[in-house]
């Protein structure tokens, strides 16, 4: 019988490790897995690099999971909020590395290692400083830039709802890039406000199929 | 003379939006064009964190907090408005969806160059959000920006002079002093704000302007 | 007002023109917009390139756009079905072009159409004759091959219900390449067999948001 | 000497099924292994047009028009079952979702190479459907085939004779006489039905063989 539903964090973020990459949820603290993200300085694991679309605010999810040290690497696109004390500090001590991606080349850059694309053109920053180092190609008269897949290791992703084969779906714009995440992450984990029965969620509007999903962990 | 408020200036802006178009627009000043849509036009706005048909606030006590724009701001849902994830939000913005991203700028430049993610001597964590994408992707690009730095230093460039966020993609400037379009030609005044004359404006613009032959009188209401 | 509904399949087709790139949704006949798609003979419009995953079953939608003499070109992965004669006498009297896909990648390449990508690299078929004359990468150790998008001038897709803002909704397994195709089209026509009040489709839900439809015609 | 039917084939197939698995089987004999799904295990079927949790045909009287398999077949959906769009479908599969795809061939190799997309002197256009998706992106491949073709050629082969549909992707080949692997040391034989042995087994296959030490009889229920 599948049932990805586990008991408790430590159990959730089993098997994370040094060195690995977390794809981190949410878009200005909404549908950020902040408990998740939290529990993940408990693993005692270190270098790890964050992806996430901010730095997190104030000082809790990965606002603290980068206060803690354990991040060696930020990948971001607007690492802003309306308390970013810590990314500011540690940025001005040189204490982490940040990889500045715009925000749709990174969503695309995590579908891509979902699907199975190794690379592909996008105009996006083609024109810019962040193009440096990377393959041109003019295509058809305009110029692209190549970008690579951005698998992680681990998604820690926040959902409302899941079944038992962990079938998620989420409330209006708490969505954003927990979906994409889900996919490009080698073991994803959901935190969720609920549990709903299997076969009680509506089939046409499962917005991650359970396939994406291993772990579920309730957190109300 | 009497420049725009930084109200009066959503406000011009929004006057140009027409009937069923899908409109983003970014954080600060543009998202104040959102108070001023047009009364008689259906305009979808697009919001790069998964939504389409945002509203506007919500009345005090009906405040979702999954429910947020782009700046962070509560928001609502519109009749017919949907969500769905960011590869499908940014699908929209790159594939040329978006039929106009209205955003701020530090720099214009007399080709459309685009200069509105990177400062000098910033020593916050850099930042790029969206910006590329919608310049890049979106069917047309306007700008909503002061006229002039604080300092009086020009915006409207014949280079710019910061990083770019795309190039030639700008194609009309709402400034607190003119309405500028980036025309093959160069950089059209098509309006400017009262007491102010073609000298006046290039005075205080880079960039050389011509003056559009219909040019009118930029006029707003008390905002 | 934004008023998506047409009265007609001649207002629906209407600007299609000699030489365009028609994308036809449906997989073995479930979600093809039959109707829509024959008035498409009706229209006079030649030379067609119709990108569709089967080639039409009898003599019915698709296959009959084909018998018709007005397609000059299949693009498809699978011109097979219970009843292949149309393309099979096609095929047999070298009336009409194939271009053999991969389904995975003919989705994907109008996905990349859709999402400004400028072509990417897949495994797919990289191993097999169908990369003949492509361009070849090894990207960590795997051999990929580059594909290049695939737009429509016009997407005829098939959906259940849809609002005046062209959000639109589908049934079970009728999904299957309309969403993609209505992303990929540059004039997108959604045959439905029923209007729903705006607002009254769960946001939630909206398989297809109606930024990608541009026309709607009823055909219960 | 026995050979299995095609439906002994396909419970054989399906006793290796794992809990949990996401599977998807190709058109054809595959399509028999859903019959013979263990009863102890919850195995996911991915369907290629855009269906996981797939179950078997409806009862008669409870088909639903919109509701078909990857061979047009009609199907029903399992509580927990989901539907979604072809993209989203085939970057489950490209993407390396998919625990194993169990497909049809016409020649497997030595080395894993499969075939099973086109033959020669087809008058019919070509048809290539997910094949290669299936075979360049699934976590495993899995083939299910006669041993023989019908006039007696061999289909497990040195090298491919036909077009491939992709190079080294094949781990474990299910016959009408055999169970084997497609291992680092060549092709390894699990399981032979009573009454054939090695040498009898080497005559009617191409490419070489070897006995695992643990070979097992290959016994089925008659079906």
């Amino acid at each position: 019988m599948i049932d990805k539903i586990v008991d408790g964090f430590a159990a959730a973020l089993a098997g994370i490790k040094d060195g690995d990459t977390l794809l981190c949820g949410g878009f200005g603290a909404v549908g950020e897995a902040f408990a998740l993200v939290e529990a993940v300085i408990e693993t005692g694991a270190r270098d790890l690099t964050v992806v996430c679309n901010n730095a997190g605010s104030g000082q809790v999810g990965v606002a603290a999971l980068l206060k803690s040290g354990k991040a060696r690497k930020l990948i971001c696109s607007y690492p802003r909020s309306l308390d970013p004390t810590v990314i500011d500090d540690l940025y001005a001590r040189r204490a982490i590395e940040i990889e500045l991606v715009p925000q749709g080349t990174l969503s695309e850059r995590m579908r891509a290692a979902a699907a199975g694309i190794g690379g592909f053109f996008t105009r996006t920053g083609a024109d810019t400083q962040l193009a440096d180092g990377k393959e041109l190609r003019e295509i058809d008269g305009k110029l692209y830039v190549f970008e690579r897949p951005l698998p992680g290791d681990f998604a820690l992703i926040k959902a409302h709802r899941a079944d038992r084969w962990g079938n998620l779906v989420y409330r209006k714009a708490a969505r954003n890039f927990n979906p994409v995440m889900a996919m490009a992450g080698k073991v994803t984990v959901a935190q969720v406000s609920e549990i709903a029965e299997l076969g009680s969620l509506d089939p046409e509007a499962i917005a991650t199929p359970g396939i994406f999903v291993d772990r579920v962990v309730v957190h109300p | 003379m009497m420049p725009l408020t930084r109200r009066q200036m959503a406000w011009r802006c929004a006057q140009d939006l027409r009937d069923g178009q899908y409109v983003n627009h970014g954080i600060g000043m543009p998202t104040l064009v959102s108070d001023y849509l047009p009364a008689d036009r259906e305009i979808v706005l697009h919001s790069e964190n998964g939504i389409l048909g945002m509203g506007g606030a919500p009345k005090p006590g009906e405040e979702d907090p999954d429910l947020i724009n782009a700046g962070r701001g509560k928001a609502t849902l519109h009749p017919g408005g949907s969500f769905f994830h960011h590869n499908d939000s940014f699908l929209m913005i790159r594939g040329g969806h978006i039929d106009l991203s209205i955003m701020g700028a530090y720099e214009v430049s007399a080709s459309g160059d685009l200069a509105n993610w990177a400062i000098d001597g910033d020593t916050r964590a850099p930042g790029v959000g969206g910006a590329m994408d919608l310049a890049a992707g979106a069917k047309e690009v306007r700008v909503l920006m002061e006229h002039n730095a604080k300092d009086g230093t020009p915006r409207i460039r014949a280079r710019c002079t910061l990083p770019l966020t795309a190039k030639a993609c700008v194609k009309r400037v709402y400034t607190n002093l003119a309405v500028l379009d980036i025309a093959r030609e160069g950089v059209v005044v098509r309006e400017m704000i009262d007491g102010l004359d073609l000298a006046g404006l290039q005075k205080l613009t880079e960039a050389r302007l011509t003056l559009a032959k219909d040019w009118k009188r930029l006029v707003t209401p008390v905002l």
